[in-house]
């Protein structure tokens, strides 16, 4: 192995040496160097296979249209797959290896795949693989799906980790005057005269240092270049890439934090994901070399020709000895002198007829000359090469080198992001930007411009364009024309071959040979959005970045049509694919949405309880005692609310304070039941329909004062309802004078329910005469205060059908209540109870909760037409009995009983007749519950025709996904106190 | 035609990949067609299929403004599922799923159903409930249904977030004969098979206006002229309002509503099944394809929308549901992302039915639904075009349904399209 | 024409900036869309039908409609802005409440 | 009167915690903080405004987004006809409009020193560069899905209001981005 390091040349820090390891071998290379330079030093040629032919490949390019040299980096949970070479910084301890290989990519049993290309054409899995070859017997997906697991394993590309990512990632937001795009010399032109003139620049760039193309220059410095720009106020933001450009000059942007550091501090995250918000934007994203398809051309060692000039002057590696350059256009001969004077035998291939250059007598120059076909396997051993003219006739050359230019590409995806069609430039052979109506300007070789100080000149253009974004007017420039070589570009996007199959490459990655485009052409697939899915042209990694062009003109040649007419594909973001820890910052593990807790949450931990997610919130789901299962633990809860009393976190709840003089008006609108008449200091249960007149939530309103209600909503309904009631009111009825504000989180709530909640309230507040069944009757408001003087609010209200309590007090207090309320409940032998013995209370009451309002059912359905008036209109009331809502076999609540007491049933389950369990069943059981008064389980659901219809017959509970089957009979929902004795004791 | 099987492909190895015809032709359009199906999709070209195949109809056209597929058939995550619970849903989408499962061999195209399970994932005792009640529904029609526990799911899918979830996963909901297809092959299979029983698939023809008598269409303007038709079909999911307002017919019960999806870089096999999830407001659905992309998409856009692009904080959402369930795809790089127009309804159950105008049939409103749905879509639709009366299964799926009150809402969201996603 | 060919419009990626009339220019995720804000619906004790046409069949607009939003993580107005459903550019922001409106629209 | 309970009890951390060394952010919450609502009738803000320049001194009609700074409370406007005064409480005649006291409906912090503006840009997407957001300047926006209000009290000096229930969700995942600026929490 041999280094091809060059002294004197790069701007690698030799001092600083870096240890790396590739492919379970140590390697050195320089501070400074990216993993594919440190490669090529070592001469380590074949760094990665293609996707399909697993065919060896090396570095091909230097940048972020690497399509060759994809590697994994790292291992174990920070495994990273798909690690483009080209952009990877080297640091000491790097661990990267090859993919898509076995054993490796050096000695890859996929290669086979290669000799068998001649099968592989375009769309050849379309047409077999149904069934039994050769003739695809057989029926079903059966088949299919043996070669599919082998298809599936043979296919991706680098394997990914399957332990949670351990790194962190962050969003972040920055706003600015004008974001420049790329730090070339067009784009350092544009920042530094517009921080010139005082505005609040962001300069951002991809590569770790600044520079863009300059960097491949001998002697450009790129330090100086960084502490010159800061001087001049400019926020310079390296190793971030710009990848979309949306709506309002908005940039997305990754900034990769510590990808280049060894051994990161764990309080920074790996990646930022910026979003920037400018009011004027100057792309300076530059342009990319195209390669040429000829037989062969993707050999390790084929490569573009400007990246083996970044490889030598940037990092001091000179990629090869003896080299052959390819190309149709200019931009080739200074690196061949340079590549020459660095040591190496140069051979220069032009497609054109006539060229004018300078050049050292020891390059050879070939005119009017085509590369045909790389000779080697895993290395190059020469070119075959012809003249234009005459195909057949054909010389090779040793070399170990070739390098190509078929013209370049100016980077039009981000203003294409923003649906600005490119222009093909026929004369440049290249697609530049079209003309842009936002603040958005382009300059340098990103809108086509090749000569360094035209590049610099259209930065001055772009800048004075950004600052009449700001009223600052400058003397008026043009910018300078496309193009700028003295001899122009001549077509030259592909050498045909006569060989088949043909190994010709478009796009490298996915092996789309220029034969797969023409047969796509052949079968029909002549749009290019067609073309490009049949064949998958652009749709590897790099996104076509090198290929696509390629691809353009060889369907542009059968459809016997310009490049023009056949059109350009869509260049969709993100530019360079984006990490989704990245896109998902902080919002990871339990911080995937925010905790919503009440305010007695930790009290309820303290006291044992076991938690469940409702929502965003966390509420007490049983409080077991030890050993307790959840069923032992909600049946005693249940048992003892029923006996003596028991004490429930309900802060959950939505509340709403509703002030001003309409406020009475507003009530009565939104629910069915009427509010007009309500009593100062008296709630009422209420049902509120949508529009449609089916049930959306259901709450209490308690009036307070005149023109003061404070309303309860169900916990999952109460922004929704917070919501409409706002719209109803700033859209519909905007004569009203309400004003409402969510209380919700001011207010903390506990349900003190069981014969003992009266003994046990009266020991908590300071007169117990107010809370007597006459001074406090049931649904009666009373605002109050604890023994202590703290104020609160207790409703008598029960959803348990016990006499029972709700008690109100401001959030920072409620640990306080909870203590007292606890302290007394304790006397009575009392218990805290959980959302399991709520919901076994409730069920025994056949009260109706989200389970049984599911957004299809009606206030009559669930048994509540009563609460609908008759007498008022209200939302929902015109819709609530249209067509068949209002027919008598409606599904409607009941309750139900096992036939077998000893038989348990699940919610979920389907309600069918005796002799027909199929189909849609006549009912549904949508809440069960074990319970301790009756002494088995029971259950409420609807049922098609309601109680009357099946009281006294045998239907079948039908459960099949839990294998359960049970005789069943429905009884009224109201299974325990139907007379309501308790709850008005 | 060459047929597709492996010894055509065997034999076009050794010469040239020479013997393989176009797929489908590009025919100049007829004067006047029996039968003309507006819209290139995946349903318009399955209803122009059946139209031939099961009711033996010969000139038929469809008419598509751009290239076929390049819709809704071309942008979405693939998934093919029959979970669907409401009388008459449930029926038409597991006949879809029955003639997913052989249309490969039916149409001689690959379409790569791969049913590789459909795993929803609960992560509350109330939505095993709710669970269990679609999937018990399910098996009392027939069709295969399973819940699974935590312990079966971890044992079939170990690398999900068992550990540090921020709502915990308690089980999954599965339909094993569920999974997802290539869905541009299934839009070429449908094309070829239709093209050789004589279907005109007629490319860049837009129509740009309808010449209509009272109760009747007469002929379509289109961009490569006028079209006289017997009968018209619409099946253009996401414009379906534009071509009513042409045809003068008012407003539907439908808004464009649009719909993200994404891929990333192609990994080597991770996940083996498609994942549903439903949590904290998010809704979320993965699987990977045969190439190793993992696609995934999410929620609507929330705004009305004709534009196919999507918004930027839809993409972050989606890929914090991505980890949230599955943490270790953090490394994992979006490749691409892109949107398409839904069909929006008011209670996110589709149209299949007849309209004011005599020889005019609405095939519309897919909703989330659309790429499953589109053999189903393709038969009942040509079933009523040549029978001119509804099929069972779909006699409720028309634009009256609403006044009636006849309520076939899966989601039970109420008449708000966006909430239908 | 014998062949199919379409010039491929560029995917573009939205961030909606909504102009709320008191809080200024924000991202639209911090919005609520609510609607078309032309509906104009009926009495509520207007016929089946007429609200049947009011919240079922809706226009539908290709092109500028006005909409509501609600600026949920933000002053939470309920705003109707113009906006188009292709391009998605907004013409006009402005409180759905006539004298909010009128308080807002000179600051704006 | 029972003992007040913060919101963020359980991780509140009195202490410093330096990233290399450095400590860039300082944070703690204004315990007990009263915060009422005023809201006016809309016809009736120009009597509102006579009101709070009778009551509570302030000479100029405050603008949107603005805050006042007085004597021992602050009073912001945070919606064209909403008010939030910070500190204590008045009494606000009913023909004028509706009052509401909310004192335990949000969790305050306050974010100070060189670092707090870039903190909250990470979270919240609005400009905080100084033109644009001047001092006794307020915002309502959303951090983490979470709807908050903003206050500048001077250039590198912040308050945010957070719904109670949220605040121990937002205040951890606070401290977890501040962690890359070094930062202390102080007593409140």
């Amino acid at each position: 192995m041999t280094s091809l390091r060059k002294e004197n040349y790069g701007k690698i820090n030799r001092e600083k040496v870096l240890g790396f390891n590739w492919d379970n071998k140590e390697y050195f290379g320089y501070e400074g160097d990216s993993l594919a330079s440190a490669l090529l030093a070592n001469d380590v040629r074949i760094v990665g296979r293609s996707f399909k032919y697993h065919r060896p490949r090396g570095v091909m390019s230097c940048g972020v249209e690497e399509s060759g040299a994809l590697v994994t980096v790292g291992s174990g949970s920070s495994r990273d797959p798909n690690v483009r070479a080209t952009t990877q910084e080297l640091y000491s301890g790097l661990n990267a290896s090859g993919q898509n290989a076995f054993p490796n990519v050096n000695f890859d049993f996929g290669g086979v795949n290669n000799y068998l290309s001649r099968f592989f054409a375009a769309g050849f899995y379309y047409k077999t693989f149904m069934g039994l070859p050769p003739f695809e017997w057989g029926k079903g997906t059966g088949i299919w799906m043996i070669f599919e697991k082998i298809i599936r394993k043979a296919a991706g590309m680098g394997k990914a980790s399957r332990e949670p990512d351990p790194d962190s990632y962050e969003h972040a937001n920055d706003f600015c005057d004008v974001l420049v795009i790329g730090s070339g010399p067009a784009g350092i032109a544009a920042a530094q005269e517009i921080a010139n003139n005082k505005l609040d620049v962001i300069l951002i760039e991809q590569d770790s240092l600044l520079g863009g193309n300059s960097l491949s220059q001998k002697d450009f410095d790129p330090y100086l270049l960084n502490t010159q720009l800061k001087s001049s106020g400019i926020r310079v933001m390296p190793r971030t890439t710009a990848f979309g450009i949306y709506d309002n000059t908005i940039i997305g942007a990754l900034e990769r934090v510590t990808d280049h550091v060894p051994n990161p501090h764990n309080n920074l995250p790996r990646q930022r994901f910026w979003t920037i918000r400018a009011k004027h934007i100057i792309v300076a994203s530059g342009a990319l070399e195209r390669h040429i398809a000829f037989n062969n051309n993707d050999l390790p060692g084929a490569m573009t020709v400007n990246a083996s000039k970044h490889y030598l002057n940037r990092y001091g590696v000179l990629t090869g000895n003896n080299i052959v350059i390819s190309t149709n256009n200019d931009s080739v001969y200074q690196t061949a002198k340079e590549l020459h004077e660095a040591g190496s035998k140069v051979t220069i291939l032009d497609s054109r007829e006539n060229v004018n250059h300078d050049l050292s007598k020891d390059i050879d120059l070939h005119l009017n000359t085509l590369p045909f076909s790389i000779n080697g396997r895993k290395k190059i051993d020469g070119i075959d090469i012809c003249k234009t003219t005459d195909l057949s006739n054909k010389n090779t050359i040793i070399c170990d080198q070739v390098l190509m230019s078929g013209g370049w590409s100016p980077i039009v995806n981000l203003v294409s992001h923003r649906g600005i069609k490119p222009t093909w430039n026929q004369e440049n052979l290249c697609f530049i930007p079209g003309e842009i109506k936002e603040n958005i300007s382009v300059v340098g070789s990103a809108k086509g411009i090749w000569d360094e100080k035209n590049c610099i000149e259209s930065g001055f253009v772009g800048a004075n364009e950004a600052m009449n974004t700001f009223g600052i007017h400058k003397k008026e420039i043009s910018f300078p024309s496309v193009g700028g070589w003295s001899n122009p570009i001549e077509p030259l996007f592909e050498v045909k071959s006569n060989k088949f199959p043909s190994k010709s490459f478009v796009d490298f990655q996915h092996d789309v040979t220029a034969e797969d485009v023409r047969l796509a052409h052949r079968e029909g697939f002549i749009s290019v959005e067609h073309l490009k899915r049949y064949t998958t042209l652009g749709m590897a990694n790099d996104q076509g970045k090198m290929g696509n062009i390629i691809g353009l003109s060889l369907m542009a040649e059968q459809l016997d049509k310009t490049i023009p007419q056949v059109g350009t594909t869509v260049f969709r973001p993100p530019y360079t694919p984006v990490p989704i820890g990245a896109l998902t910052g902080r919002n990871v593990g339990k911080h995937f949405r925010p905790l919503r807790v009440t305010p007695m949450h930790q009290w309820n931990i303290d006291h044992g309880a076991k938690m469940i997610e409702v929502g965003l919130y966390q509420r007490p789901w049983y409080y077991p005692k030890k050993n307790e299962t959840l069923s032992d633990s909600y049946i005693r809860e249940t048992t003892i609310v029923r006996k003596t009393v028991g004490i429930c976190d309900v802060t959950s709840l939505g509340k709403i304070a509703i002030q001003g003089p309409d406020a009475t008006e507003l009530v009565n609108r939104i629910y069915t039941n009427p509010f007009a008449k309500l009593p100062i200091g008296k709630a009422r249960y209420g049902i509120m329909l949508r529009d449609d007149g089916i049930v959306m939530d259901d709450g209490t309103s308690w009036r307070l004062g005149e023109n003061e209600y404070f309303m309860t909503t169900s916990t999952a309904a109460a922004a929704k309802v917070m919501s409409w009631l706002e719209e109803l009111l700033q859209t519909r009825w905007t004569d009203l004078k309400v004003n409402v504000t969510s209380v919700s989180e001011q207010w903390a709530g506990a349900a003190i329910a069981g014969p003992k909640s009266r003994d046990v309230l009266n020991e908590c507040v300071f007169d117990p005469s107010e809370i007597t069944n006459d001074n406090l009757p049931f649904m009666g408001v009373l605002q109050t205060k604890l023994k202590d003087g703290t104020p609160c609010r207790v409703v008598r209200i029960s959803f348990s059908g016990e006499l029972a309590y709700e008690m109100y007090i401001e959030s920072d207090y409620a640990h306080g209540m909870m203590d007292l309320l606890w302290e007394s409940a304790q006397k009575y032998d009392g218990c805290l109870y959980g959302l399991e013995a709520l919901g076994a209370l409730r069920v025994e009451k056949g009260h109706v909760t989200a389970a049984e309002l599911d957004g299809r059912v009606t206030i009559d359905d669930a048994g509540l037409g009563k609460m609908a008036s008759t007498k008022k209109s209200y939302i929902g009331s015109a819709m609530r009995k249209r067509g068949v809502l209002s027919a008598d076999d409606r599904e409607m609540l009941v309750g139900f009983f096992p036939i077998n007491e000893k038989e348990t049933f699940n919610a979920g389950t389907i309600v069918c007749e005796k002799n027909n369990i199929k189909g849609q069943g006549v009912g549904r059981i949508t809440s069960v519950t074990h319970s301790p008064e009756l002494g088995h389980w029971i259950g409420i659901g609807f049922v098609r025709g309601g109680l009357e219809k099946w009281k006294d017959i045998t239907l079948i509970g039908a459960d099949p996904v839990r294998n359960k089957q049970m005789e069943i009979k429905v009884v009224s929902p109201h299974m325990i106190d139907p007379e309501g004795k308790r709850m008005y004791a | 035609m060459t047929r597709f099987n492996a010894w055509n492909v065997f034999k076009n190895g050794f010469t040239g990949q020479k013997s393989w015809d176009r797929q489908w032709r590009d025919p100049v359009p007829k004067k006047e067609y029996d039968i003309i199906i507006v819209g290139g999709g995946l349903h318009g070209l399955a209803t122009a299929y059946y139209l031939a195949k099961n009711h033996n109809k010969k000139n038929i056209a469809v008419l598509e403004k751009g290239w076929i597929g390049g819709g809704n058939a071309g942008r979405n995550t693939t998934i093919v599922r029959s979970n669907y619970m409401m009388p008459g849903n449930h029926e038409f989408y597991e006949h879809s799923l029955k003639l997913w499962e052989d249309l490969s061999h039916d149409l001689n195209y690959n379409v790569m159903f791969s049913q590789r399970a459909h795993v929803s994932l609960f992560h509350s005792p109330g939505a095993r409930d709710g669970a269990a009640r679609r999937y018990n529904i399910m098996r009392l029609h027939g069709t295969d249904a399973e819940l699974w526990d935590l312990e079966t799911l971890k044992k079939n899918i170990p690398h999900l977030n068992y550990e540090d979830a921020r709502f915990p996963i308690m089980g999954a909901a599965v339909q094993r004969r569920a999974g997802n297809a290539r869905h541009d092959s299934a839009v070429w299979g449908y094309a070829r098979a239709a093209d050789s029983l004589g279907v005109d698939i007629l490319q860049n023809c837009e129509v740009t206006g309808v010449k209509r008598s009272q109760n009747n269409i007469e002929s379509l303007e289109t961009s490569r002229g006028t079209i006289k038709a017997k009968k018209v079909g619409f099946a253009v999911a996401g414009h379906t309002s534009v071509l009513w307002q042409m045809a003068g017919l008012g407003n539907l019960p439908i808004e464009s509503h649009k719909l993200q999806a994404f891929v990333t870089e192609s990994i080597k096999p991770l996940l083996d099944h498609v994942v549903v999830y439903g949590v904290g407001g998010a809704h979320f659905y993965i699987s990977q394809s045969d190439k190793g992309s993992m696609v995934f998409g999410g929620d609507l856009d929330w705004y009305k929308s004709y534009a196919q692009r999507g918004n930027l904080p839809i993409v972050q959402d989606c890929a914090e549901a991505a980890m949230a369930i599955m943490p270790c795809l953090g490394r994992i790089r979006l490749l691409r992302h892109w949107a398409g127009v839904m069909d929006m309804s008011m209670d996110g159950s589709f149209f299949i039915c007849k309209t004011p105008l005599s020889n005019l049939y609405l095939n519309a409103g897919w909703n989330y639904g659309g790429f499953k749905a589109s053999p189903a879509s393709g038969w009942y639709f040509a079933d009523l075009i040549a029978n001119e009366q509804p099929h069972k299964h779909v006699q409720n799926h028309n634009l009256e349904r609403f006044e009636k009150g006849i309520n076939i809402d899966e989601r039970g969201a109420g008449p708000d399209p966006k909430l239908h996603g | 024409m014998s062949v199919a060919l379409v010039q491929i419009q560029s995917c573009t990626v939205d961030m909606i900036r909504i102009k709320c009339p008191y809080c200024g220019e924000r991202d639209h995720s911090e919005f609520t869309y609510g609607g078309d804000a032309s509906i104009k619906y009926p009495a509520l004790d207007a016929p089946v039908s007429e609200w049947t046409k009011a919240i079922f069949f809706r226009e539908n607009i290709r092109g500028m409609q006005k909409e509501t939003w609600h600026h949920t993580n933000g002053c939470r107005l309920w705003l109707e802005v113009e906006r188009s459903t292709i391009t998605h550019e907004i013409k006009s922001v402005k409180a759905c409440h006539p004298q909010i409106e009128k308080i807002t629209k000179n600051k704006s | 009167m029972l003992n007040r309970n913060s919101a963020i009890i359980e991780k509140y951390n009195i202490g410093k915690y330096p990233f290399e060394d450095k400590i860039e952010i300082i944070l703690f919450e204004n315990r007990n903080l009263i915060i009422q609502q005023i809201a006016a009738w809309p016809d009736e803000i120009p009597n509102v405004e006579k009101f709070f320049s009778d009551q509570l001194g302030v000479q100029k009609n405050i603008d949107f987004n603005r805050g006042k700074i007085l004597n021992n409370n602050s009073l912001w406007r945070m919606e064209p006809s909403k008010w939030l005064l910070l500190g204590s409480t008045i009494n606000l005649p009913e023909n004028l409009g509706t009052s509401l006291e909310l004192s335990h409906a949000f969790t305050s912090i306050t974010i100070k020193g060189e670092k707090s503006d870039i903190l909250l840009n990470r979270h919240l997407p609005l400009d905080l560069r100084l033109d644009n957001f001047p001092i006794h300047s307020s915002a309502s926006s959303a951090i983490h899905h979470v709807s908050v209000k903003l206050f500048r009290l001077s250039e590198k000096e912040f308050r945010l209001l957070i719904p109670r229930g949220f605040a121990l969700s937002i205040w951890e995942i606070l401290l977890e981005t501040a962690s890359q600026f070094g930062y202390e929490v102080i007593d409140s």
